[in-house]
């Protein structure tokens, strides 16, 4: 019985720190860079996110959050994937712009593989072109009470990167 | 009995979990006053300490073609130097735990093995940033290492003794050293940001240059100490020079108003620079830091000789 | 060569409020012209399909069943659409428009993203189609 | 200048290499030679030092039965309001012309772009196998002929050659890029440190290569108005803007004066926001993140007046084929004047502070200077060349829109380094607020659109305005029908970086990473890559291709200031 309760006080402080510090890298597979100085624009005074916790790393070693933009086009697939994969456990993907979640106004060029939730999985999807800061930043709370809903940490375990058996 | 006391003192009050806590509020003061320098809110109290868990929890990834227990080792290593650096330091204004004669130099040994440690770090990974990263790291070191030793020196010449407990005993009493020895506060400062790798003096782990520096392979527990332990230096650092020349550290008001002044005089430093490149900064604490020290020790010692009470 | 040319403009900021909007709690009213979701008329749509043919991303789709009556089904998706406003413009009767206060489209699962209009002449039923 | 007289000298100094020559347009002038000719036309050409090479187009005319099935090269050479172009045709089975890089060293990379998508072989064309194409692209395969299909692009799967990492002696290569926080944009540089001067530079870009050229042959006009718009986030508005303006010159529209100067309007605004942008970059890049902060906060400012005008904060889709979708009311006009009151108070204060503060200066003043002629020589446009004494303002030279009636004062500076380009960029804002403000007071009335047919009449067109980072080239071919045959895009930061990585060529290796945010590079707007020859350099193997990582760049040259040399 002792163990279980210490089991969940761990779980709860583990889910606390992650809802309170995600820290964000960013990777833009092929974005015309207007979702790219929006996502910017939300760590700048303005809107501030290290209020929330929110940090942009240069390492996805160091990141909880993949924020990525673009449609994927054929060069920047294999640097998408690897950099997801370089990240560390527990980690989330935020997909900012329509066209990273359909290919937007890209549709049918011949360089664009697909959009970003073919190569890795997606959590949250923010359309627009660009979204506004402040849709970014319900974005960035939406996966947080995401994770707030979700089950412990254990569902995306190293066995399951991919997330197990939710 | 006193074992016990020992080990409160070691785990509870001036040693381990004070100096954790303590550090972690320091670090929030810093990042809270660069965003309000920088005009934003900045972030909430509880920042560090959530840093702190997210990353404990976190996968830890071990590179391949790496030395395993280096690689691990080496962010405890860092963390425990900077910890009992923290007992020889009239922490909270209270006396050090632990002093002897001579705990001056330990103390400097102590607070230079974090440096070392990510030097090391860096050197261990085969990631092309993070050899870039060690390198500036260890130049940096030998650049500020020798006039930052040279301004702890001055005070403890003055009180002659090496006793940190007995040269805070000596600034109380005496006009604050501040005032006798400015070059020295000066060199000490900014030898302090230049240990810690602060905002003017951070080549060695510039984002935009080299994604991390030596850290960059480093997640989870291995980043968390070594983040911590800079930290608890930061506090460290700024208890240390305050305790020398701000007129000592009676009791625990003085110790939280001189080191928050401190703080904030580190954190305008931190955000009116720009970066300065690794050979600026080697070629800044060469020809300024070092004369200035130097200068600083000269003419301490003759006023010595000559009985001046100082 | 002045050493911290930025020294006064930092001091004051220090006194300053901070410039930070803090949008969840207190969001700012947005520009009437911003352009969020789109919005469909069911009474003003004549079902000449001008939008759909000069919608850039193919975010629009019109199935006429009756044109007099106005029967239609209008699929609107979200996630495909580039917020341009080229339909609006395209529209000659004025039924489509672009809302100023829904911008906060994100979610967590893409078939939120498609919306089925069903217009049966009467009133405007929306259902929540899986996409086809 | 009227148009005959500027071509008068062309036609006798290139006589001998043309085979005939004819104006379609007032300010064009067109002249075919053949790819045996095309050397000796553009050595005769350079003699007479008419003008800048601007872009090299190709088309493929297509296997339908109206076309004879060849393929065209179109080499377009510029000055002022005049294009003149030399063209070449050649057989769609193997076509090959020689390559000009010697004679215009910006030629390298528009030709490399020719060989890539269009399969023209150009002969003597320096640099690696495959500059912004996929490795894993097909061989063989050219996107943008006429015969292309999507399932003939598989991917190969062609193993991607190991980036960096293999080590010869003496040189230290690391990979830096497509995922590095310097670069907001997937870019991937490769260099490797050898020697005491730069020698060689190569950029692999192609990140953000998405087939736009190809995507605008099967979109109708209107959709491609967008489409052109999404090239790059931060100049959406300029890029529209060309096509439309080349569009409805070929379909003789008639824009109303006041949909002109709405235009004209958010074009500077663009600027403003672009220049802002910059500055906070550039100042991240050098770890000044303070003036980063300050920056874009004010920049919200500008970014405000957008959204209010328009409805998006960065890309505005104000363009319509014939005029504009919004108007600038008096409440409006009112809240950009107040914006731009404050926005100029800031921007003193910010030329105050990149033209003396100490820690600044030390990473700009006399840094990556491009004298007057190298400028000329090399091609460069925009601030960039603007801060080098170069005045080449399409504003001023070839005035279009509501230029016409408010005259832009050129911004120009002599001292041709870094400061030179932050300061003339500074100034470019207080021009573009006294712009805005003028237009704002006289703005003309009458209604926003004119409709324009959706069929657009058969032709070419070639459209230049003035991008805020240089001169934005955009050629259309129309055959008639409701969807364009042609559209080419030759982006500012194209020329830019070849200039500058030419000129850091025998330049100091310290100083090389702040040259490249000089010229406020967009790679998105540029999704090709440069090659260049390396000059002579003690130890290295004439000719032999190196590579040098970003960092590399920067850890070689504090060395080498570490050693004393200034």
């Amino acid at each position: 019985m002792m163990q279980s309760t210490l089991r969940k006080v761990l779980d709860k402080a583990a889910l606390w720190s992650r809802i309170n510090s995600p820290w964000l890298v960013h990777f833009n597979s092929g974005s015309c860079n207007g979702c790219d100085i929006e996502i910017l624009a939300t760590l700048a005074p303005r809107y501030d996110l290290e209020r929330f916790g929110v940090k942009l790393q240069g390492s996805p070693r160091h990141a909880d959050v993949l924020i990525c933009t673009g449609p994927v086009t054929r060069l920047a697939r294999e640097r998408l994937l690897r950099t997801y994969e370089q990240m560390p456990v527990p980690k989330f993907v935020i997909a900012v712009g329509s066209c990273s979640i359909t290919g937007g106004a890209f549709h049918g060029c011949y360089n664009i593989v697909g959009d970003i939730g073919d190569v890795i999985p997606v959590d949250v999807y923010v359309p627009g072109c660009p979204p506004r800061p402040e849709a970014i930043i319900d974005g960035v709370v939406q996966l947080l009470t995401k994770l707030k809903g979700a089950v412990p940490a254990r569902a995306r375990t190293a066995e399951t990167p991919f997330g197990g058996a939710e | 009995m006193n074992v016990v006391l020992a080990l409160i003192a070691l785990v509870l009050f001036p040693g381990g979990l004070f100096v954790i806590l303590g550090s972690l509020a320091f670090e929030y003061a810093d990042r809270k006053l660069i965003a309000r320098f920088q005009n934003r809110v900045g972030p909430r109290w509880f920042q560090p300490l959530a840093d702190l868990v997210k990353l404990l929890v976190k996968e830890e990834i071990v590179p391949t073609g790496v030395n395993r227990g280096l690689f691990n080792g080496l962010p405890v290593a860092a963390l425990a130097a900077s910890l009992t650096a923290a007992l020889y330091v009239p922490m909270a204004g209270l006396a050090p735990a632990w002093g002897f004669r001579g705990d001056l130099v330990v103390t400097v040994y102590l607070l230079m093995m974090m440096t070392l440690c990510i030097g090391l770090a860096g050197a261990n990974t085969l990631d092309r940033f993070s050899l870039i990263g060690s390198t500036r790291a260890l130049t940096q070191l030998f650049s500020y290492e020798a006039p930052f030793l040279l301004a702890l020196l001055g005070p403890s010449i003055a009180a002659g003794t090496w006793r940190i407990s007995e040269v805070n005993g000596y600034a109380r009493e005496n006009v604050w050293m501040i005032v006798t020895q400015p070059l020295g506060f000066v060199v000490a400062l900014i030898g302090l940001m230049g240990k810690l790798e602060l905002p003017p003096f951070d080549a060695p782990e510039a984002e935009t240059e080299i994604v991390s520096g030596a850290l960059t392979e480093y997640s989870g527990r291995g980043l968390a100490f070594f983040r911590l332990g800079r930290d608890v230096e930061l506090l460290v650092g700024l208890t240390l020079i305050s305790a020398f020349y701000l007129g000592g550290l009676a009791n625990p008001l003085h110790f939280i108003l001189k080191t928050l002044a401190l703080l904030f005089v580190t954190a305008g430093l931190q955000s009116l620079f720009a970066r300065l490149r690794i050979d600026q900064t080697v070629g800044l604490w060469w020809r300024a830091g070092a004369v200035l020290a130097l200068v600083q020790l000269l003419l301490l010692i003759v006023l010595k000789l000559l009985g001046v009470r100082l | 060569m002045k050493i911290a040319s930025m020294l006064n403009d930092v001091f004051v900021s220090l006194f300053k409020r901070p410039f930070t909007e803090l949008y969840p709690y207190a969001a700012k009213p947005a520009p009437e012209r911003l352009r969020g979701k789109l919005l469909w008329d069911e009474q003003k749509c004549d079902g000449c399909k001008l939008c759909v043919r000069d919608c850039p991303a193919r975010a629009i789709e019109l199935e006429v069943a009756d044109r007099a009556a106005k029967i239609f089904v209008y699929h609107y998706h979200m996630d495909r659409c580039i917020y341009c406003a080229q339909c609006v413009a395209s529209c000659k009767e004025g039924a489509l428009s672009m809302s100023s206060t829904l911008y906060h489209l994100a979610s967590a699962d893409k078939a939120a993203f498609t919306e089925v209009y069903r217009a049966k002449g009467t009133g405007v039923c929306k259902e929540e189609e899986t996409p086809d | 200048m009227s148009g005959e007289s500027a071509f008068s000298g062309i036609q006798d100094g290139v006589g001998p290499w043309i085979s005939s020559s004819r104006a379609p347009a007032d300010n064009r002038l067109d002249m075919d030679t053949s790819a045996e000719h095309l050397v000796g036309a553009v050595t005769a050409f350079n003699a007479l030092k008419w003008g800048y090479l601007s872009a090299i187009t190709g088309f493929d005319s297509g296997t339908a039965a109206p076309s004879d099935g060849h393929i065209e090269v179109l080499y377009h050479f510029c000055r002022g309001p005049s294009v003149a172009t030399f063209r070449v045709k050649l057989p769609r089975e193997d076509p090959s012309v020689p390559s000009i890089g010697p004679l215009v060293p910006s030629a390298v990379m528009y030709e490399r772009e020719l060989s890539e998508t269009m399969g023209v072989n150009v002969a003597g064309l320096p640099g690696r196998k495959r500059q912004f194409l996929s490795d894993d692209w097909p061989e063989k395969v050219y996107p943008l002929r006429k015969d292309f299909t999507m399932e003939s692009a598989a991917a190969t799967h062609a193993e991607a050659p190991t980036v960096g990492g293999e080590d010869e002696p003496g040189t230290f290569i690391i990979p830096i890029g497509p995922q590095h926080p310097a670069l907001k944009e997937p870019g991937h540089f490769e260099l490797a440190v050898d020697g005491e001067i730069v020698t060689h530079a190569n950029i692999r870009l192609g990140y953000v290569h998405r087939g736009i050229e190809k995507g605008a042959e099967d979109r109708s006009w209107v959709h491609n108005i967008y489409l052109m718009e999404r090239i790059c986030g931060i100049c959406s508005h300029i890029h529209a803007t060309a096509y439309v303006l080349g569009v409805e010159s070929l379909a003789g529209v008639a824009v109303p004066p006041r949909a002109q100067a709405v235009r004209t309007i958010f074009c500077e605004l663009e600027r403003i926001h672009s220049h802002l942008l910059w500055l906070g970059v550039a100042a991240h890049q050098a770890g000044f993140d303070t003036l980063f902060m300050y920056s874009w906060r004010d920049r919200e400012t500008v970014m405000d007046l957008l959204e209010e005008l328009s409805g998006n904060r960065v890309n505005y889709s104000v363009n319509l084929l014939g005029g504009v979708k919004y108007d600038i009311v008096g409440k409006a006009a009112d809240s950009i004047r107040r914006g731009l009151d404050f926005l100029e108070r800031r921007l003193k204060r910010y030329l105050k502070i990149v033209t003396t503060d100490e820690s600044f200066l030390r990473r700009t003043r006399g840094v990556g200077t491009i004298t007057f002629d190298e400028a000329n020589r090399l091609g460069t446009i925009g601030p960039t060349a603007r801060a080098s004494g170069v005045s080449r303002d399409l504003r001023v030279e070839a005035p279009y829109m509501a230029y016409r009636d408010f005259p832009v004062v050129p911004v120009l500076d002599s001292r041709c380094d870094l400061e030179a380009r932050f300061v003339v960029r500074i100034n470019e804002l207080f021009e573009s607020c006294r712009l805005t403000r003028e237009i704002l007071n006289r703005m003309p009335a009458g209604e926003l659109s004119v409709p324009a047919p959706r069929k657009v009449p058969e032709g070419e067109v070639i459209s230049r305005v003035e991008a805020p980072r240089g001169e934005l080239f955009y050629y259309i071919r129309s055959t008639g029908g409701a969807k364009p045959d042609r559209v080419k895009v030759r982006t500012p930061s194209l020329c830019n970086w070849a200039a500058v990585l030419s000129v850091a060529v025998g330049h100091k290796l310290a100083d090389i990473p702040m040259i490249m945010v000089g010229i406020d590079p967009c790679f998105s707007c540029n999704d090709r890559s440069i090659t260049l020859r390396r000059r002579g350099a003690p130890g290295g193997v004439p000719g032999a291709l190196e590579q040098w990582s970003w960092e590399d760049l920067r850890q070689y040259g504090i060395k080498y200031y570490a050693g004393g040399g200034r």
